[in-house]
């Protein structure tokens, strides 16, 4: 534990983090300012935590924020490290940091469908990734209903006739 | 060579496509209960042949005909030279290089066509049947090679002839009994049966060259590998281990031959195609090199029965 | 007209055509034609005057059967490929160069043929030797040239030397006396044979002088791999047929130890054509170019033209000498479709193209027909020749070459394959959406080809007859023919019934597809894509590494390049060390390099005297 | 029947004429050259004494078909070469029309002293030219070389003095055939090495990668075929009609010929300068005929000196204007030069492969006779030799031929907008020359016995040595 | 499935469908969780093969295509995609509630509900997941119905192509994607 206990005053020493927390054995938990993002990801990897495992996105959408979540690990250390940093939901925008970890892009176009973050800087962000054709608001906000949205797409089976009598002929919509 | 002989080849395909489908029905039996499985009918077979020589099918241009028909035509043509209890269509032309690569029409035509689909697959399964064959048939062409220098004929018929009459002992793969060895593992190299069956890996490579193939094409493709079958088994049958006397001894051989090489490949995993050659290249032509040696050098397994 | 005469014709002709090509380049080009079609009418027409012998100055010609044979093979490979010259002439650098030098190679090619003494044959063999050379050099490759010529000059050399010991020994260069002579000294009867008959190796391809095969056919102009591999490489079987018969081998190395009742020189000459059957097919296997491919093919089949002759007997040495045909009409084939289909889209590599099949189907009939042959498969005549080989072999019991023709006979259905499959089938790329089948005049040699080809396998007696002939003026018995039929001791062959069975075989299953139902046409993007959507037919084109797997097994073997690479290296470092040593520019040096000489000088006055 | 002591003093005395006729001198140093070749057809054959001492007491000077194959050879590339380059030549005027006279005394005299003195005139010709490079240190180092190599010819002298009592040539070449020939070990390395130097042979040849490596269309020509062929003759002269050695000597003096050969054909084949190929190829020519002379083949290898140096003329002379022009000779620079100048390429061409030994040309006729002559002695050894060192010499020929005639990159079609451009490389005059002796080179070799008869007529050469092979006797049928 | 009307199959038809019967073969598109239920179906306890049925590698060579389980939009244009591969007369087995009516997803943004509004289902294997008895039944279903001429579904894809095509476009857009990963 010794090496988590000084990653851990490093952390606090170098990053000047909001708060830190250790949520399960080898693995700490720091909240950043959205600013200290680039410079954080920068030292950590300096520091040996070259994988980014994820990016993801939290919607509070009661405090109308978006949380990211950049999960790092070293391969050194075995030691993961998720830092964490809220933006105003009303206007996402945020950095890429494609500069420090490129595969990133991809992560960063999977926020970006899912959350409408946008990424300044990935010049990939508006190609479509895993929804094909999707028409409507980013569909992990909470504001986004998915009954509404699969009423409107998906017709639902009203009775057990309309089954049978498909194969009468197509006409009965 | 008259009107007859026409007749009689097409009398013979009749026959081996009846007999030999029967048999891979049988046989998909015997694999089913080796697997504790009840298993199809025995005429499954015919069932899947004749259900897909009427559905539609799909054509992805002329060469992709062409080849199937070319494939069948040629295999058909190989069916009809190959001798059977003495019999021939066409007496005389059962020479063992004609019949070997006038089966290689047959493959040519059936890779044509597989990689005129324009589907990778089909061109990797060709790939790799091509490889497969380079792998089986040099220790087994060695085999041919030393009993047609011992024997002095290259006819198929003759072979067979000349070992009938003594029972077992007269049989090539007693008389030379690790280029018998070497024959079967061919055999099981030449019906594409495991372990050597990677080039139709369904799972891996959507069964390869037959990937495109539905429908008629689906069929002939059936009834191609009914008689090429025919073709390889009769080949190692008549070479090895006698062929027959009368028609009802080649067909018990026959079905026996071919039940065996069902049963080893219902209980053997599948060979990566690089190890296939590698196996080939190390111990089937190993024996079959020193068969060789051993029959050229010393005659024995020839003259001693003599 | 007397061989001189006719040569002297056929080089004012190739100054002329020369004169032609530098006024109209295309004009030019038809004149290649005409001349190489005029060339083959008069050698055939002279199949009655063999037999005769002329002379010319210091020349000496004596017009002979398998001179004929060769000469007739040869033309045809010319004058089929020089209908694609007048298409080609813009490409090239030099086309009226071009033009002088492919005819005067044609000349240089039926002077050697018709030579009756060994300087002749020197003679006209160099000239072709350097006529091809400056030919190769306006292809892709300088290197090519550079390699085919020093390869070449191997042979050349060693031939000299030969040709000048049997002369010091018999005192006569007129051939079969030359040789005859040194029947008495079987010593110097080795050497001369091996030295001799080197040329022929280096010629043909067979290891270890086949690396310049694929650089010079791969990289030789279009027009001019297909005469390198139908044509030029039967110099070198034409070498090993004089050294087998005109030089009585057999008789001289009686004595010696004989392997399977075959001398050992002859033995390990035939080892090495097996071992460049392998070779040559392990090679084809990985290539990536269409032509190289076809260029280490010519490896494979230089192995198996070599081994037939030189089994000098009645069925193997008649499969030989008819497999040169076979293999000189197929090569000549294939290397033109692969012209035409690069002369569509401007490249020879093979994942670069793709379903040519449905914009030139001519031209892929007649690739298939001629690797078909190449192949040896039914109905076409390497079929036939292979067979005779392979009936010598087994008569003989010769196991391990057996073993070999046996892997380059399977093998080469790899290895034609794969541009087949790589080049005529697949998808069709984007880019070659517009290409056009070639025009009549190209396709007529192709189709001429293939047509004979074709003959050869069905009808193969028309070439054995003149084979017997060869087999007759050489000495051995003859292989039996009869009207349709080739007998051997170990069995027979009826090619064209062979033939007419495969066509009833064609017939009942082209019955059985059409009165099935008409099958529906999809394009070639729809196919199985384990559902996934594919819409770049170049990403669902299997073609690059195609045999990937296997060719990994022998991925480190090592390249007979880099020994030739390493002794060149090996040469100039030599010269790097003498120019040091004795041409530095220091005068020091070299009074002490003269001191060194002096002090040589007394010890051999003084002590060794 | 002129006499051949015109052919010295008219050489000589024009020389000094010609620093008097300062602005006319060019049109001497041509009337000499001309008539240096006319006078060939006039010259009475046999002996001439000079000073009424008959020879072995007085100086004489020997006109045989040797002699004169000789000066043909030297005096025809001579007027050859200061046609091609005249505005060079005329400014070596003097010193050209005296090593003129020099070179024909070299291989008229029948007296070693005389010889030495002619050597010498040649020699400081040969050291005035060199410095037409402008790279004074190759011209020292030349100088530095042939004066050690005169001194130690002047001391073998001596001792052949101390033993024989004679300078003449023929009493010396009787003399010494009755002496024991490990006796004449030292005189033999002595006079070998003052004779090395100027015929390039190892080890004496060091100071020739300086100077041919750096000449120009007129002195590349002059040393490597003039001088070189008649050094070569000289050396002929000497080692197989005057001092015939045998057993070990003879050995190291063949071997030393061989490694010559060897030596620089393999330095030829790494280099990438033509000047600097053709240089090493010569160096390697002249180790043949060293190595042929040593051996007694005296036919064979007057072949090949007559074969090497009008090669070497017309393709030192193209390298030499080459280099004028384009700057470099750096064959990988030139891709494609011969573009622009085709018919230049095809002599140059044609030279190159006659000295590979292609058929036709007349290259081929030396090595074959180069080939019988060995066989014919049973020498199994040097012919293959001789053909592997061929090989090597074709291999870096063409591939020098191909670089300069064919542009383009390595693995693409060529590319005719990548050559390198200019068109013109000699003046018509030069053009004419150059191409002439090639087409001289092909007529040798179409028609190779009347070649051979030529050279050999009127009682042929020392030892009675004739064509090894005549080829119209070969023909088939017989 | 009761349907009233008329056997009007020519005899060469009612041989083939003899054939077709007695020969099924499926390409499983294995969407969802029901995929682990085809092993025990195809193994020794249950052996499909006895009814003549197997699995087969690409749907051109197949008669059935069985939809194993939950369709997301994603996978249904594949699905779609493959089916129009095949070669008729063939047939689509719904299997498990996800393909009736959506099943646990019948909320998703992602999922569809109803598969029979975009390919003709000639049957539904119910069941969440269906055991491979009820798997072995629904089979017995099957062929029962094609011998009998009854599983028509192609022919009503081929008849009603137009409605079919609507469904899907409404629901998917478009049916082929062409983006940055299909090119």
């Amino acid at each position: 534990m010794n090496s988590m206990n000084s990653m851990i005053s490093d952390i606090k020493a170098a990053l000047s983090p909001l708060e830190t927390s250790e949520p399960a054995f080898r693995q700490i938990a720091a909240v950043v300012k959205p600013d200290g993002i680039h410079g954080a990801l920068a030292y950590l990897k300096n520091k040996g935590f070259t994988q980014l495992c994820i990016l993801t996105c939290i919607d509070w959408i009661e405090d109308s924020q978006f949380e990211l979540v950049y999960i790092l690990f070293s391969w050194t250390d075995g030691i993961h490290i998720q830092l964490r940093a809220r933006i105003d939901r009303e206007k996402p925008f945020f950095t890429t940091v494609t500069d420090i970890f490129p595969g990133a892009r991809y992560y960063e176009r999977e926020v970006h469908e899912f959350f409408g973050v946008e990424f300044c800087g990935n010049e990939d962000l508006y190609k479509p990734l895993f929804l094909e054709l999707w028409d409507d608001i980013p569909p992990l906000r909470k504001d986004f209903d998915p009954q509404a949205y699969s009423d409107s797409k998906f017709p639902m089976r009203e009775n057990a006739n309309e089954f049978l009598s498909m194969t009468g002929g197509g006409d009965d919509e | 060579m008259n009107a007859m002989n026409f007749v009689y080849g097409f009398l013979v395909l009749v026959a081996v496509f009846i007999f030999q489908t029967t048999l891979t029905g049988i046989n998909r039996k015997v694999t089913a209960r080796l697997q504790k499985r009840y298993g199809a009918r025995w005429y499954q077979q015919f069932l899947d042949i004749f259900k897909a020589m009427r559905k539609d099918s799909t054509s992805h241009g002329w060469v992709f005909d062409f080849g199937v028909i070319m494939a069948l035509g040629g295999i058909m043509a190989t069916v009809i030279f190959i001798p059977v209890a003495g019999f021939e269509a066409f007496p005389g032309l059962d020479n063992v290089f004609v019949i070997s690569y006038l089966l290689a029409v047959g493959m040519l035509g059936m890779a044509m066509s597989a990689a005129g689909s324009g589907n990778p697959w089909a061109s990797i399964g060709v790939a790799r049947a091509l490889t497969n064959m380079l792998a089986y048939d040099i220790p087994l062409m060695i085999v041919i090679f030393t009993m047609i220098f011992a024997f002095d004929s290259a006819s198929v018929g003759e072979l067979a002839a000349m070992q009938q009459g003594m029972g077992v002992l007269g049989w090539n793969a007693v008389r030379m009994p690790l280029g018998g060895i070497v024959a079967v593992i061919a055999l099981l190299g030449m019906l594409g049966k495991k372990p050597f069956d990677s080039f139709i890996a369904p799972a891996e490579i959507a069964s390869g060259p037959m990937v495109e193939y539905g429908g008629k094409h689906l069929g002939f493709m059936f009834i191609l590998h009914e008689f090429m079958t025919f073709i390889e088994v009769s080949l190692i049958l008549n070479l090895f281990f006698g062929g027959g006397a009368t028609i009802w001894e080649y067909m018990l051989k026959y079905a026996v031959l071919y039940t065996f090489t069902t049963i080893i490949s219902g209980v053997m995993p599948r060979f990566k195609i690089d190890q296939a050659v590698k196996y080939f290249y190390r111990v089937p032509l190993a024996m079959a090199v020193v068969q060789g040696l051993v029959v050229i050098f010393t005659g024995l397994g020839v003259k001693i029965w003599f | 007209m007397s061989i001189a005469v006719f040569l002297a014709i056929l080089i004012i002709l190739a100054a002329a055509s020369f004169f032609v090509t530098a006024a109209n380049k295309k004009a030019g080009g038809f004149a290649t034609v005409a001349v190489s079609l005029f060339a083959l009418a008069m050698v055939l027409s002279m199949k009655g005057s063999v037999g005769g012998e002329q002379s010319f100055m210091y020349l000496g010609f004596s017009i002979t059967t398998v001179g004929w044979y060769f000469s007739v093979v040869m033309l045809t490979a010319y004058s089929m490929t020089s209908f694609f010259n007048p298409f080609w002439m813009k490409k090239m650098i030099y086309p009226a160069g071009y033009n002088f030098l492919y005819l005067v190679s044609m000349a240089g090619t039926i002077g050697m043929f018709f030579a009756g003494d060994f300087i002749t044959l020197f003679i006209f063999w160099e000239t072709v030797v350097w006529s091809s050379a400056f030919i190769i050099q306006q292809g892709k490759s300088r290197k090519a040239s550079y390699v085919y010529y020093v390869l070449s000059a191997v042979g050349s050399m060693a031939t000299l030397f030969a040709i000048m010991l049997a002369y010091s020994v018999s005192g006569t260069f007129v051939i079969r006396d030359a040789f005859t002579g040194l029947a008495g000294s079987p010593g110097t009867a080795l050497v001369v044979f091996l030295a001799f008959i080197l040329s022929g190796l280096s010629k043909m391809g067979i290891f270890p002088f086949h690396v310049w095969l694929p650089e010079a056919h791969g990289s030789a102009p279009h027009t001019f791999s297909p005469v390198l591999s139908g044509g030029l490489v039967k110099m070198g079987a034409f070498i090993a047929f004089l050294s087998v018969t005109a030089f009585p081998a057999y008789e001289i190395f009686g004595d010696m130890l004989k392997i399977m009742g075959i001398p050992a020189p002859i033995y390990f000459l035939m080892l090495l054509g097996a071992l460049s059957i392998i070779i040559g097919t392990l090679m084809a296997i990985k290539q990536e170019d269409a032509k190289r491919l076809l260029a280490y093919s010519s490896v494979a089949n230089g192995g198996y033209i070599l081994i037939g002759i030189l089994m000098l007997d009645q069925v193997g040495f008649a499969g030989g000498m008819m497999h040169l045909m076979n293999h000189a009409l197929a090569s000549a084939a294939a290397f033109l479709a692969i012209a035409a289909v690069a002369y569509r889209t401007g490249t020879t590599k093979m994942s670069e193209m793709g379903g040519m099949i449905h914009r030139m189907p001519v031209t892929y009939l007649v690739y298939l027909i001629s690797i078909i042959s190449m192949a040896g498969i039914p109905p076409m005549g390497g079929f036939v020749s292979k067979w005779l080989v392979f009936q010598g072999l087994a008569d003989k019991g010769l196991l391990f070459i057996a073993a070999a023709a046996f892997f380059g006979s399977i093998g080469s259905f790899m290895y034609v394959f794969r541009p087949l499959s790589a080049v005529f089938l697949g998808q069709l790329f984007t880019r070659d959406k517009d290409v056009r089948e070639v025009g009549f005049f190209m396709m007529f040699p192709m189709v001429v080809l293939t047509l004979l080809t074709l003959a050869a396998g069905v009808f193969p007696n028309i070439i054995l007859r003149v084979v017997t002939e060869i087999q007759k003026s050489a000495g051995i018995e003859p292989v039996t023919l009869a009207r349709n039929t080739i007998v051997t001791t170990n069995g027979f062959l009826d090619a064209f019934r062979v033939f007419i069975v495969f066509g009833f075989g064609f017939a009942i299953a082209f019955v059985l597809f059409i009165v099935r139902r008409k099958s529906r046409k999809v394009g070639l993007m729809d196919t199985y894509t384990s559902a996934e959507f594919i819409h770049t037919p170049e990403l669902l084109h299997y073609s690059h590494s195609f045999y990937a797997p296997f060719e990994r097994l022998y991925d480190k073997a090592p390249d007979t390049m880099n020994m030739y690479k390493k002794i060149s290296a090996g040469i100039a470092e030599l010269g790097g060390l003498v120019e040091a040593v004795f041409y530095g520019g220091k005068p020091a040096k070299t009074i002490f390099w003269i001191m060194a000489a002096g002090m040589v000088f007394f010890l051999a006055g003084g002590v060794f005297r | 029947m002129l006499n051949p002591v015109l052919t010295i003093a008219i050489p000589l005395g024009l020389s000094f004429l010609s620093v008097i006729l300062k602005k006319k001198r060019g049109w001497v140093l041509l009337a000499a050259a001309c008539a240096n070749v006319v006078m060939l057809f006039f010259l009475e054959k046999g002996e001439v004494v000079i000073g009424g001492f008959r020879a072995p007491f007085g100086i004489n000077l020997i006109l045989d078909a040797y002699a004169l194959a000789g000066m043909a050879v030297a005096g025809t590339l001579f007027l050859a070469a200061v046609l091609v380059s005249r505005d060079k030549a005329e400014r070596f005027s003097t010193v050209l029309l005296a090593a003129l006279a020099g070179i024909n005394g070299m291989l008229l005299t029948g007296d070693l002293f005389n010889l030495f003195v002619f050597m010498e005139i040649t020699a400081i010709s040969a050291y005035l030219l060199s410095s037409a490079g402008k790279k004074p240190e190759h011209s020292f180092n030349y100088l530095v070389l042939g004066s050690v190599g005169s001194v130690f010819y002047l001391l073998g002298l001596i001792l052949l003095y101390s033993m024989t009592g004679t300078l003449n040539m023929a009493e010396m070449s009787r003399l010494a055939g009755s002496m024991e020939p490990a006796a004449l070990a030292v005189p033999v390395f002595l006079i070998f090495t003052g004779i090395a130097v100027e015929a390039k042979l190892i080890p004496a040849g060091g100071w020739v990668r300086g100077v041919l490596g750096n000449s120009d269309s007129l002195t590349g020509a002059l040393f490597a075929s003039v001088y070189s062929g008649a050094a070569l003759f000289v050396f002929g002269r000497i080692f197989a009609d005057v001092l015939l050695s045998e057993g070990a000597v003879q050995i190291v003096l063949i071997l030393l010929g061989l490694l010559t050969f060897a030596f620089g054909e393999a330095a030829a084949f790494r280099q990438t300068s033509i000047r600097r190929i053709l240089l090493y190829s010569s160096i390697g020519q002249s180790g043949l005929a060293a190595m042929l002379f040593a051996t007694g083949l005296i036919f064979p290898a007057v072949l090949v000196i007559i074969s090497n140096s009008v090669s070497k003329f017309v393709m030192f002379t193209t390298a030499g204007k080459i280099t004028e022009i384009h700057g470099t000779d750096d064959y990988r620079e030139l891709g494609g030069l011969f573009r622009g100048n085709r018919l230049i390429g095809t002599a140059f061409t044609i030279s190159a492969l006659s000295l590979t030994g292609i058929p036709l040309l007349f290259g081929f006729y030396a090595k074959l006779n180069v080939l019988a002559a060995y066989f014919n002695g049973r020498n199994y050894f040097l012919p293959a030799v001789i053909l592997i060192l061929a090989m090597v010499e074709g291999a870096y020929f063409i591939r020098l031929l191909i670089r300069l005639w064919t542009p383009g990159k390595e693995g693409e079609e060529p590319d005719a907008g990548a050559a390198t451009k200019g068109t013109g490389l000699f003046k018509p005059v030069g053009a004419a020359v150059v191409f002439i002796l090639s087409m001289a080179i092909l007529a040798a070799g179409l028609l190779p016995d009347h070649a051979g008869e030529f050279i050999s007529s009127d009682g042929g050469l020392p030892g009675g040595d004739a064509p090894s092979i005549n080829l119209s006797l070969t023909k088939g049928g017989q | 499935m009761v349907l009233d009307e008329k056997d009007n199959r020519s005899p060469w038809e009612k041989i083939g469908d003899y054939f077709s019967a007695n020969s099924v073969w499926m390409k499983w598109y294995c969407t969802g969780c029901g995929a682990i239920e085809m092993p025990p179906t195809m193994t020794s306890r249950f052996d499909m093969e006895r009814l003549g049925m197997g699995p087969m590698a690409t749907p051109r060579q197949a008669d059935v295509l069985l939809i194993t389980g939950y369709l997301s939009t994603k996978t249904l244009r594949r699905v779609i995609y493959s089916y129009e591969q095949m070669n008729s007369p063939r047939y689509v087995v719904g299997f498990g509630s996800c393909t009736v009516n959506g099943g646990i997803y019948y909320d998703s943004y992602a999922t569809i509900n109803r598969l029979d509004m975009y390919l003709p289902v000639d049957l539904y294997i119910a069941g969440c997941m269906p055991r491979p008895e009820a798997i072995m039944n629904g089979f017995a279903k099957l062929i029962d119905m094609i011998k009998k001429g009854e599983a028509r579904g192609w022919r009503h894809y081929q008849e009603n192509y137009e409605w079919y095509k609507k469904n899907q476009l409404d629901s998917l857009g478009e049916v082929i994607i062409k983006d940055e990963f299909h090119e």
